[in-house]
């Protein structure tokens, strides 16, 4: 008897010991590791914008989050769009408006959300359950985040999940307003190293870049080996110090512009995985981006972007 | 110091001391209830875990 | 001989759950699948009318997790006997999403059947078979994830010893996996407590395997002599750990997680296999002072991983 | 084993040369061949393991005499945990993309036998104070044999050392393929394996 409360004793503590150290540094540790994961994320963004360190972004740049969720009420479904705009009080706040799935205007709501609380989705979830039908169920979609300079529309950035060769890759890409392709950023892959890991090397990303919304529709992979010149240009991108001239460059970006993505050697899979879900990434959202633009205006919703 | 995290870190602990408790109890009744002499069983793995070389 | 009983069990458990998952409410549309890239195939009960059949109004399809986003439909076709209906589509087909296909007042000799929607994924038997078959060969955790090295190493020198090896792990992964997976979905990740997914995941293993080897010490000595000691070598094994952390981030759901666990094991196990096969022959063969014993032995598994990198990419179903 | 008689410059000797954890226990080896692409991955999992094997036969030599036979195993498991997840959550928060580039295997730490196995035939039977250089002397051992792999691996598989240019191309890419890790491991043990050999020979004949 006593041997087996000498053991349960000895291992509860043991549990609770090792609960206590752990608890503790989660404590300690969770707040930066929040705080440095959005950092990442804005410094990506601005990345894919064309910022960095040695070109500091505008500081009237703003980039706007939108929020798409899925709404679910009695067998039906709308799409419910949580959208930056001045609330009353003059300050940033956000608005809810619903579209049905032809995309028709239904309601707005205005939320009571500060654009802190809203990057956090358990704050957005308490923002819609206040107005929200009891019945209904708003499932989160996904993110876009429009860049603006003053009142005009600089950017798109999209950020997605697609599967890759062995698990899910995660990626962003920027459009222009026009849903040119302005740059794609790997975020997260689990490719192998040296094969299908070479996707995140910039002369294959950078094959992605100026590509038009045309193009893109129809963009395949080709099993061809990257031209020498169109390797150099593309390796040398955004760099400066291409040993290229203007014009060179300019030459070269024109002949390759309509041309689909080399696949990387020995990773026509991964290559292949990345192009489709570019693909259907920018195809998804050019068609809602338009239909939110027709719903808001015949719903005369103003927003801030 | 946000107190959500605190109340996480405390479902933690909770979590680990009720599968510590769990266990804890499990293994001493089958230790009482199946007890044999332990035998060594400690060279048996280390014959196989450094048996490599 | 539990073993075999055991074994037996968990198949008639894994057939039953298919059974049940694949029975579904009677509909008009009997059966609907994808064909080729570009192509839904809906079978009927009864013959539809080839008019409103004829009216592209009547079909939408969209990808399950799209519902705003119809896609464009090229075509549709009937076929003679007026119950199977082709829908071509004008893109290809992303066949690992499912598609949900809404028929809007079906017409059948004269009597309207109303609106049905049905959703068309790849057959869900076959994707568990992917898993098991990526698990096993594809994506063999010893030769393509390179986990479990030191108990691969240092249990492959003779075959019986890696056979007994490689069963005490396939079971012991499968029920801890399960277990993970249980206590992950029901009370790690409704609580956000998925920080502390290592120590609950490993220390769910090291105390069932300690559990079992006592229980099994008294009540079947002989099994305990042939499996015992590689109980405690399965903690040392990151396989162990790696599956439940792969179900957590990949959310599978139970059966792709037996799926998942399984095919680890038998994966493990058949590694170890393949490999004591060379090793027990290597014995006998000339090989050179400083490369006897385990540096060889890591020759030979590069060997094998280079071979077992001709399966990747490969797609069943 | 008994109480161990060594010093503790011999304990860390011991651990970098004569037990090295990967070239001559053989111990550790998922992550040697997995992701010793490159230099910095070697180090920066050097140090975490370096990290959970101090901590770990520290805490195991400070409790030894509190542990229940019945429940060692279990006992050392959970530590390891513990401090596997402390290492994880620090490294996650505060060195997000080097912890993005080691992927799974942080975690994975909690399985590797080389500090089970330290702490079974080691830190249970030692003081702390031998315990913690045992822990060192593992840990850069470990970090030693990760770093001469990734070292022989990014330069010969990507023509680069620590991410710098050396080379200016890529002789054998074949080297940054995992496979070529199984490879690399073996050759390097048969290099050992050679000189020890070649130096007890030579010994023999001094004397």
């Amino acid at each position: 008897m006593k041997e087996i409360i000498r053991i349960t004793i000895a291992l509860t503590l043991s549990c609770l010991l090792a609960g206590l150290v752990i608890g503790t540094t989660f404590i300690f540790t969770a707040k930066a590791k929040q705080h440095n994961e959005h950092l990442n994320v804005q410094q990506t963004m601005l990345g894919l914008l064309g910022f960095g360190p040695q070109r500091p972004a505008a500081p009237e740049l703003q980039l706007h989050q939108v929020h798409r969720y899925i709404v679910k009420e009695n067998e039906t479904m709308r799409m419910g769009y949580m959208l930056p705009a001045r609330c009353s009080g003059g300050g940033p706040g956000y608005v809810w408006v619903e579209l049905d799935l032809k995309g028709e205007f239904l309601d707005r709501h205005d939320l009571v959300l500060t654009p802190e609380a809203a990057l956090s989705a358990d704050d957005r979830k308490k923002a819609l359950a206040g107005i929200l039908d009891p019945g209904a169920e708003a499932d989160f979609a996904d993110t876009m985040i429009i860049a603006c300079l003053g009142d005009r529309r600089t950017a798109y950035l999209l950020p997605g999940e697609f599967p890759g060769f062995k698990t899910f890759i995660k990626a962003m890409v920027a459009l222009d307003a026009d849903f040119q392709l302005l740059g794609l950023e790997v975020i997260e892959h689990e490719e192998d190293p040296g094969l299908g890991g070479e996707i995140t090397q910039e002369y294959f990303k950078n094959q992605f870049v100026g590509k038009s919304f045309e193009k893109i529709k129809r963009l395949t992979v080709i099993k061809e080996p990257l031209p020498a010149d169109y390797e150099r240009y593309l390796k040398s991108m955004g760099l400066g110090n291409s040993g290229l001239s203007e014009s060179e460059a300019a030459d070269i970006r024109q002949r390759y512009k309509d041309q689909d993505i080399h696949a990387l050697t020995g990773a026509t899979i991964s290559s292949a995985a990345v192009t489709n879900g570019v693909k259907a990434m920018v195809k998804k959202f050019a068609y809602r981006i338009q239909v939110l633009d027709q719903a808001l205006a015949d719903g005369d919703v103003k927003v801030l972007f | 110091m946000d107190p959500l995290y605190i109340k996480l870190a405390l479902g933690g602990i909770a979590l680990l001391a009720c599968i510590g408790l769990f266990f804890g109890i499990g293994l001493a009744l089958a230790a009482h209830k199946f007890a044999v002499e332990i035998n060594p069983k400690v060279e048996a793995v280390k014959e196989v875990l450094a048996g490599a070389q | 001989m539990k073993n075999d009983v055991k074994a037996f069990w968990t198949l008639m458990l894994i057939i039953a759950t298919l059974w049940i998952g694949g029975c579904e409410a009677p509909s008009f549309i009997k059966a609907a699948q994808f064909e080729e890239t570009d192509r839904i195939v809906l079978t009927f009960a009864g013959p539809v009318d080839p008019a409103w059949a004829e009216d592209r109004d009547h079909f939408t399809v969209n990808e399950k997790p799209d519902p705003d986003i119809l896609l464009d439909i090229a075509s549709v076709r009937l076929s003679p006997d007026q119950s199977r209906l082709t829908l071509t589509l004008a893109d290809p087909i992303n066949q690992n999403q499912p598609h949900q296909v809404v028929v809007k007042e079906i017409v059948s000799e004269g009597r309207n059947m109303g609106t049905q929607a049905v959703t068309v994924s790849k057959p869900y038997f076959g994707y568990l078979i992917s898993i098991l078959i990526g698990a096993l060969l594809i994506q063999n955790f010893v030769f393509s994830k390179y986990l479990g090295l030191c108990v691969f190493f240092g249990t492959s020198q003779k075959k019986s010893t890696a056979v007994g090896m490689g069963i005490t792990f396939t079971f012991v992964i499968v029920f801890a996996s399960l277990m993970s997976w249980f206590l992950y979905q029901f009370v790690l990740k409704p609580y956000r407590l998925d920080y502390l997914q290592i120590i609950v995941f490993i220390g769910l293993v090291s105390l069932t395997v300690q559990a079992v080897d006592t229980v099994l010490r008294k009540i079947n000595p002989a099994l305990f002599k042939a499996f015992g000691v590689y109980l405690v070598l399965v903690i040392a094994n990151c396989i162990v750990i790696a599956v439940p952390l792969i179900l957590a981030d990949n959310e599978y759901n139970m059966i792709e997680s037996l799926m998942l666990a399984l095919g680890a094991g038998l994966g493990f196990l058949l590694a170890l296999f393949l490999m004591s096969s060379v090793r027990e022959r290597l014995d006998f063969a000339n090989v050179p002072t400083s490369y006897r014993g385990l540096p060889i032995a890591f020759i030979v598994a590069g060997l094998f991983a280079l071979s077992f990198m001709g399966f990747s990419g490969m797609s069943i179903f | 084993m008994a109480a161990t008689t060594k010093t503790n410059m011999q304990l860390v000797v011991n651990g970098l040369l004569n037990e090295n954890p990967i070239f001559r226990l053989a111990l550790s080896m998922c992550p040697a061949v997995g992701i010793s692409t490159t230099v910095a991955n070697g180090l920066l999992l050097g140090v975490a393991v370096l990290f959970v094997q101090v901590f770990s036969s520290c805490t195991i030599a400070l409790i030894k005499d509190h542990i229940h036979q019945r429940i060692r195993i279990p006992t050392y498991t959970l530590t390891i945990a513990t401090w596997v997840t402390v290492i994880d959550l620090v490294l996650a928060a505060y060195l997000p993309v080097a912890y993005k580039a080691m992927g799974i295997f942080v975690r994975l730490i909690v399985a590797f036998a080389i500090i089970t196995m330290r702490l079974e035939v080691f830190a249970c039977r030692n003081t702390v104070t031998a315990s913690f250089w045992d822990g060192i002397g593992m840990g850069f051992g470990f970090m030693f044999g990760m770093v001469t792999l990734g070292a022989v691996r990014e330069v010969l598989g990507m023509g680069t050392l620590l991410g710098y240019d050396v080379l200016g191309f890529r002789p054998m890419l074949f080297f940054v393929l995992p496979a070529a890790g199984f490879f690399l491991v073996g050759f390097m043990m048969a290099m050992f394996n050679y000189v020890e050999t070649l130096y007890n020979r030579r010994a023999k004949r001094g004397s």
